[in-house]
């Protein structure tokens, strides 16, 4: 695989930018010809709050083969503080903070490693939030 | 549009065929399927297969399938929609008996699983999900199940044995079932003390790894006056979904599914009332208690309440997985969708021996690819 | 069977889209297409493509474009043929139409070669191929041409240069074409002074790799009359033939091609004599050889004369991939069979802008997947 | 990849073993149901002789992944003594015996080997037929 997939989507993955349909406002990670829910062609580019609250979480135990060394890892449903929800691993997460409900934080962190071409992709993971002073 | 009729099937057992390769299991499946119609010649071959790209690396198993089956010569494609992609290729099978242009078609899902290791083969299903998003996130198919199993539960207020009876229920149909990958009971207790494969998903609540292969023969109205073999007539329809639950309006509703389930009702003039027996996508528990719900089989919330009242046993209301589903029939992925309208066909046609259901006149198969992406339903009624 | 009519293509130029991927170039295309039948919503979507399961690891394709097209709930899928997977997805498209149950289609191919590498394109390509045989062997898709080029040769006691007259044929139409990935002349000395890739097969004597989409609108009889945009009439016909060319009766010819290009100008009532322009499947030099000798427009080891006598020219008796073809315009996999069909359409609608050939009535395609163990044929006629 | 798909056809691989149907000839590298080209259901197995004459070659200059490490490397298709038409890879060959008609042998030689799971992958490839005294 080539370093240009990843390079691709990598506002979305290193910063959580994506386009919001001026119209309907659907969020779209990659950037749209046309609006995935009302077909609307206007969109801004938007930056997602970096926090929000964790509604599920689950742990994959047997992972896809790009995932394979990482196993076990957390999974989760975050809505951000803007009300939109999107996928993505958990970390640094100790057994009591892992609750539904949660307040998390984005932060860049190293997701897959492709052995054979040695590419490194990171992006977005989700922690516990840390309130930092003001 | 003419009138689609399934006049043959056959099926090869699931399970770890060490010694055959996909084309073979594909071509053993189709020759007891034309063995059962009594045809030799069919006008067009439809291929349903997902993962052959991946796991085989092999592309063009339309051609390759054609020259296996010794009809070199004969039209013959791959259709693809995940791990619908079985009941895709009936679908575009039964469009051109509808179209008029052939007048026997045959239709062959097959997948070998085991030709992976068992991360390639969940990197396999993961390709029905977005790997950019998804795919990136390492969110496979199981774990996005279990965020839907934990929404279920807490919106619903149920626990886990409301939803581990459908894996139950599976097993309980295919005890002794000859094509079956795992022909035996297995206890909700049993279940429910199996390990985690993602919280709160057991591993008893998913299909496992499978290889197999089903095929269908389809015909039109003019052969169907010439051959004698039992016939069903055959509808089909088909939706789509956002592709992430996430994006639904309701997660917990596969609107794809429903879309299609009253499209292919409608077709065929038949009140979902009718419906004697359904074969429904357990490739996880949560899954089939979403998909009885979607399709307007059960009230939200209520399907597992009603499956543990045995509304959903081969005796009862509406007889579920009438020979153990995707969870223990087995879910060799493009060939699923296949496996489940032959077994309709084998049921409709009072062929499914001591698995019979009574009399039965309509029978519903739903197909889904990705988590409810892709949709389709076939509707078997007896002739 | 009804009527099937072309109301619509698109197009996106062929290259290395480092900033695109296989979806939004599928979507491109589509809204292009869409643009150009001045619909907005079509009953179904068909996607050709081969690759996408092996250099990206996305199946479901389907459900994917739906949603990226804003068109979630649409059915949709996706077909696969090998090299000929965008031209049977027009099959299965018109197919649709042809029954009755959709009034319009939409039909897009598409293929992102460049997020592999060159080796993991030259696996890619193979999977047309047995993976079991060939692929075990090494026998990769560009030796197996070598060594009918080499049969080619020795039985019609030809030089390459009657060869290779096919890609400077190809190179000398796509000069200055919008979308072809090289849109410019090449010599005859240069080509034959390339190095091999294979030998006697030479660089530029193959097809490059390129990432591309195009979609065309398929729609029916009762669309026909509503719509005022330009519309040409659409016939498709397929065959299969022994996957590999040496257990064929006779290697140096594609008997499914053959076949497919008799049945379908038998279906389309016209002769050989009245196709106006035709596009060949010139992956390699020697398929456009092949192609055109299998298929009648040649005696046996003639076409590269006729070739050289300017008969395939833009103003001679039958114009040839008057785009450029596979080589000059491009091949990206399963896009293009649906980019042989769009340019046909846009020809026989006088929108051909400098390529245009003198008011063609008839335009035939030639798809083939693997070395021809696929081929699909497709006829437009001007309405 | 397991290494039950080699497996499976390993007895062409390593000793040209295979089936030809009673009723047409035809020759299968893999046990068939029916055959390809006339279908019969009735087969028998047969050792394909080992030697044969070159009908054509060429040189594999960009390979496909698995045999990346290996290019450039001969390819051939090869007329047994018995009239069998198959394709192999060459191996062995001097510029001088490399032509057209010369007669070769099949031998035992690693194929290809897959680098993730560690399989070696063995099977025939042809030289120039060595004349082995009687
Ligand atoms: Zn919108
Ligand atoms: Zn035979």
């Amino acid at each position: 695989m080539r370093v240009s997939r990843h390079w691709r989507n990598k506002l979305f993955r290193y910063r959580l930018v994506g386009w919001r349909c001026v119209s309907c406002g659907a969020f779209h990670y990659s950037k749209p010809l046309v609006c995935k829910r009302c077909g609307s062609r206007e969109f801004r580019e938007v930056e997602l709050p970096k926090t929000g609250k964790l509604l599920a979480y689950t742990m994959v135990k047997i992972a896809p083969k790009d995932f394979k060394d990482k196993a076990p890892y957390l999974v989760g449903l975050v809505e951000l503080d803007d009300g939109t929800k999107i996928l993505g691993q958990l970390t640094d997460f100790t057994k009591e903070e892992l609750k539904e409900g949660a307040r998390v934080e984005a932060v860049l962190r190293k997701i897959r490693e492709d052995g054979e071409n040695g590419i490194i992709e990171y992006g977005f993971k989700f922690r516990p939030e840390i309130h930092h002073p003001p | 549009m003419g009138k689609v009729y399934v006049a043959g099937v056959g099926l090869t057992k699931i399970g770890e065929h060490w010694d055959k390769g996909l084309e073979q299991l594909m071509v053993e499946a189709a020759l007891k399927a034309l063995d059962d119609s009594g045809l030799s010649r069919v006008n067009s071959i439809y291929v349903g297969n997902m993962a052959g790209e991946f796991l085989q690396e092999q592309a063009h198993l339309g051609a390759i399938i054609a020259e296996d089956l010794g009809m070199v010569g004969t039209p013959a494609y791959r259709v693809e929609a995940a791990n619908a992609s079985g009941a895709a290729a009936i679908h575009a099978g039964a469009l051109e008996i509808a179209s008029g242009r052939a007048d026997a078609v045959l239709v062959i899902g097959g997948e070998k699983l085991s030709d992976g290791l068992i991360e390639e083969v969940s990197s396999a299903l993961l390709m029905g999900e977005r790997q950019e998003y998804e795919g990136f996130m390492g969110a496979d198919f199981y774990s996005i199940n279990a965020l839907l199993y934990k929404l279920y539960m807490r919106r619903y207020e149920v626990k886990d044995d409301l939803i581990a009876v459908f894996p139950m229920l599976s097993h309980k149909h295919a005890k002794g079932v000859a094509h079956a990958q795992y022909p035996f009971e297995v206890s909700l207790e049993k279940i429910l003390s199996s390990p985690y494969i993602s919280e709160p998903l057991r591993r008893f609540e998913v299909s496992g790894v499978g290889d197999g292969a089903a095929a269908i023969v389809l015909i039109g109205e003019e052969l169907k006056s010439k051959i004698k073999t039992p016939k069903t007539e055959l509808y089909i329809s088909s939706a789509t979904d956002f592709m992430t639950p996430f994006e639904r309006e309701d997660p917990l509703r596969f609107q794809s599914l429903g879309v299609a389930v009253n499209k292919v009702l409608d077709e065929a003039k038949v009140d979902r009332g009718d419906v004697d027996l359904i074969e429904v996508h357990d490739a996880t528990s949560i899954m089939a208690a979403i998909s009885l719900e979607s399709s307007g089989f059960a009230e939200p919330g209520e399907s597992g309440r009603l499956a543990m009242r045995g509304e959903f046993d081969l005796g009862g209301r509406l007889p579920y997985n009438t020979f153990g589903g995707l969870k223990a029939r087995g879910n060799p992925f493009g060939a699923t969708g296949v496996y489940q309208v032959a077994e309709l066909h084998l049921q409709l046609t009072g062929r499914a021996g001591k698995n019979q259901v009574d009399s039965p006149r309509v029978g519903m198969a739903q197909s889904l690819g990705g988590v409810g992406a892709t949709a389709i339903v076939t509707l078997l009624k007896a002739v």
